[in-house]
C-alpha cells in the first residue's frame, strides 16, 4: 500500500466515529464523502470520490467488517461511472447521447438523503408526542373490572404468526404413540355386511362412506376383498371405469362359512 | 409556580397508581405545602362540575377517573371495541381456518388442541369465516372456509396469496426447522391451497389417530 | 340526551387507543350525528382552557393527553420511558415505508443502498408497519404498509399528516431541487396518501432499474 493512501486513510479513519459500521450503507459513505471534500452533489468529482470509497472499503475489509457486501456493488458502479466518463466522445462538443452517467446516481443520492430527512423530521414528531402522556390502562382496569382479554390487531402478520403459534403448540404436545387403530377385518366385514343387509346393493364408495383414515380404507378394501374370496358378495361393474356395484349373495352351498373363517 | 394546579392535574391524570399528597411534596420539592394543598383543592372544586371524569381518593392518593354514573357507557366501550382486534383463540382458529380450509370444527379442535366452537361463532358474526358445506363424513360437520371480507381484510387476492410458511421463516427470521418433518408439523405446510384441502384434511384425521 | 358531552369525555378517556367520531357515534346510536358532533366540538372547547390536560387528534381519532408543556414534570413520576427508542436505521426504513406505502422490501432496500430485511422483521414485531398485500410481480413480494399505532406513536392524525418536503430542506445538506423536480425526487412527498402509490412504485422500478 502506497504512503499517499496510507494518509488518506488515516484521514477518513479520524472523520469517522468511533464506529467504522457508522456507515449503515455506500449511499451514506458516499454522502459523507461528499460532505467532506465540500463538493457538488449535482457535479461530483467522481474519480476522486471513487478513489477515496475504494480506500474506505479496503479499510472496512481489513477490519473485517460483515457488511461489506452491500458496498462492493457501490463500488462496481462507481467504477463504472468512472470509465464511462473516461472515454473519449467522438464530438467532444455534442453532449453524451446517453446523459451524464453519474445522474442515476445522483438521483439515488438525493432520494436517500430526502429520506434520511423525513426519518429526522419523524423522530421530531415521536419526541413530541412522547411528551403527550396517556391515561395508564391501570385506571380503567379499576374502573371497568378485571382486565379485559388481551386483544390482537388482525392483520396478514398476525395470522401468519397465530398459525406458527399453533404450529409450535402441536409440535410440543406429547404425541401419544397408541397404536394406529386397526378395526380387525372380520369386525369390517360384519359391519359390512350389516349394512348390505338392509339394502339390495351398495356402491363401491358407500362402502368407505364412514371412514375417516388411511388404515381404515385399507381394511374396509381387504374386507371386501376377502368377502369376495368368501363368496358372501357378488360385484359387478358397468363397462370399463362404470360404476361398482356390490350385491350381497345369498348363501351358496358349499361355500365357507364366514364363521368359519381362520383370519390369520 | 402559577401552573401548579395544571402541573398536579398531568400528574394525576398519567400516573398509574393514585398520587399520595407525599409524593406530590416530594415531586415538587421546590414547592411550599400549602400552596400544593392549595392547588389540590383548587383542582377538586374544578373537577366538581358536571363532567365526565372526577378525582377521587383511593389508597391514600388521588386519582381521576370517569364518573360512576357513566361507567355503564364505559363498559359498553369495552365491549364494542373488538371490531378491529381479536382474542388470540380466534386468531389463532381463523389462522388454521384460513390455511387449512375448509375445515370442520373438530378438526380445529385437533389441531388447535383446544375447543373452539364460541370462537367459530365471533368469527362468522365479523364475517371472516362462513360455511363452506358438509364434510360427507358421520355427524356431517359444517365445513368452514374464509370469506370475501376476509381477503379484503389481509389485502389478499385469493386463498393462495396467504402466505407460506416458508415465506414466514425468510421474512421475520422464524426458525422453522422444515428438514425434519415430524408428521403433525409437516402437514399444514403443504396445504394452502384449498385444492388440497380434501387430502390434507384425511392426513390430519391419519394423523390425529397415530 | 344531556349528559352527551360528559359521555364523550369519560368514553375518550377510557379507551385505551384514540377514538374516532364513527365509534362514538356507533356507541351512542341513538343520538343525531349533529348532537355528537356538537357534543366534541363543545368538549374540545372546554379543554381549550389552561389545564394539564389537552385533547389531541391522533390515528383519526380523539385521545385525552397531558399537555406537551408539563411533559418535564410528568417524567419525573417515572424513572424511565417505557417505549423503546427505534434505532436510525429502523427510523429511516420507517420514514421509506410511511411516504411509499405500500412498497416492498427490494424497493426500500434500493432506496436505502442496504439490505433492510432484519429491521423490517423488528417494525412487524413492533407493530409499526404491516404486510399489507403482495405486489403482482415476480416473486410476489410483500408489500408494507404503516399501522395505527404507528400513527399513535408519532401523533399523527393520518398518514397525510407527514411532514412536508418543505419542512425539510434545512435538514438536508443539500438544496433541494423544487424547481425543476425529476420525477423521483419530487414523488416521495408528493404521494403520502396510499391511492398514490401505484405511481409511486412504478417509478421506483423505473428508478432502479437505470
Amino acid at each position: 500500500m502506497a504512503d499517499p493512501q496510507q494518509l488518506e486513510f488515516e484521514s477518513i479513519v479520524n472523520d469517522l466515529p468511533v464506529r467504522v459500521a457508522a456507515f449503515e450503507g455506500p449511499l451514506d459513505l458516499l454522502l459523507h464523502l461528499i460532505k467532506k471534500n465540500e463538493v457538488n452533489i449535482y457535479d461530483i468529482p467522481i474519480a476522486l470520490i471513487t478513489q477515496q470509497y475504494l480506500d474506505y472499503l479496503e479499510l472496512m475489509t481489513e477490519l473485517n467488517l460483515d457488511t461489506v457486501g452491500d458496498f462492493l456493488v457501490m463500488a462496481a458502479t462507481l467504477i463504472h461511472i468512472k470509465s464511462r466518463t473516461l472515454l473519449p466522445r467522438p464530438d467532444p462538443a455534442q453532449e453524451d447521447p446517453e446523459g451524464d452517467p453519474r445522474e442515476a446516481l445522483i438521483r439515488r443520492l438525493l432520494e436517500h438523503q430526502k429520506f434520511k430527512a423525513a426519518a429526522e423530521l419523524l423522530h421530531e414528531k415521536e419526541i413530541q408526542r412522547s411528551a403527550q402522556w396517556q391515561r395508564p390502562d391501570e385506571v380503567i382496569n379499576r374502573v371497568v373490572g378485571e382486565a379485559p382479554e388481551p386483544e390482537v390487531e388482525v392483520d396478514l402478520f398476525s395470522l401468519m404468526a397465530a398459525f406458527r403459534q399453533v404450529l409450535e403448540r402441536v409440535k410440543q404436545r406429547p404425541t401419544v404413540m397408541l397404536p394406529p387403530e386397526q378395526i380387525p377385518i372380520e369386525t369390517r366385514i360384519e359391519q359390512l355386511l350389516a349394512r348390505l343387509s338392509t339394502t339390495e346393493a351398495c356402491g363401491f364408495e358407500d362402502l368407505f362412506e364412514d371412514v375417516q383414515t388411511k388404515p381404515g380404507v385399507v381394511v374396509t378394501f381387504l374386507a371386501l376383498l376377502e368377502m369376495i374370496r368368501l363368496k358372501l358378495i357378488r360385484v359387478f361393474q358397468q363397462g370399463n371405469f362404470g360404476p361398482i356395484r356390490i350385491y350381497k349373495r345369498e348363501h351358496v352351498d358349499g361355500a365357507p362359512t364366514f364363521q368359519g373363517m381362520t383370519h390369520e | 409556580m402559577s401552573d401548579l394546579k395544571p402541573i398536579i392535574e398531568a400528574l394525576i391524570f398519567a400516573s398509574p397508581e393514585p398520587v399520595t399528597l407525599k409524593a406530590l411534596l416530594k415531586l415538587l420539592d421546590t414547592e411550599p405545602k400549602e400552596d400544593v394543598e392549595a392547588a389540590i383543592a383548587a383542582l377538586r372544586q374544578d373537577y366538581d362540575r358536571p363532567g365526565g371524569l372526577q378525582i377521587v381518593e383511593v389508597a391514600g392518593g388521588f386519582q381521576i377517573v370517569t364518573r360512576s354514573e357513566f361507567h355503564e357507557w364505559v363498559r359498553r366501550l369495552f365491549h364494542e371495541r373488538t371490531t378491529q382486534k381479536l382474542s388470540v383463540a380466534a386468531l389463532e382458529t381463523l389462522a388454521v381456518i384460513a390455511y387449512r380450509q375448509p375445515v370442520t370444527a373438530p378438526e380445529i379442535a385437533e389441531i388447535r388442541g383446544v375447543n373452539t366452537a364460541g370462537v367459530l361463532g365471533t368469527l362468522v358474526d365479523r364475517k371472516l369465516i362462513k360455511i363452506v358445506g358438509r364434510k360427507q363424513v358421520v355427524g356431517r360437520p359444517f365445513m368452514y372456509g374464509t370469506t370475501r371480507e376476509f381477503l379484503e381484510r389481509f389485502g389478499l387476492n385469493d386463498i393462495t396469496d396467504l402466505p407460506k410458511v416458508e415465506d414466514m421463516s425468510e421474512l421475520m427470521g422464524f426458525d422453522i426447522p422444515l428438514g425434519e418433518p415430524t408428521p403433525q408439523t409437516a402437514l399444514p405446510f403443504e396445504s394452502a391451497s384449498v385444492e388440497d384441502s380434501g387430502e390434507t384434511l384425511a392426513d390430519v384425521d391419519n394423523d390425529s389417530s397415530q
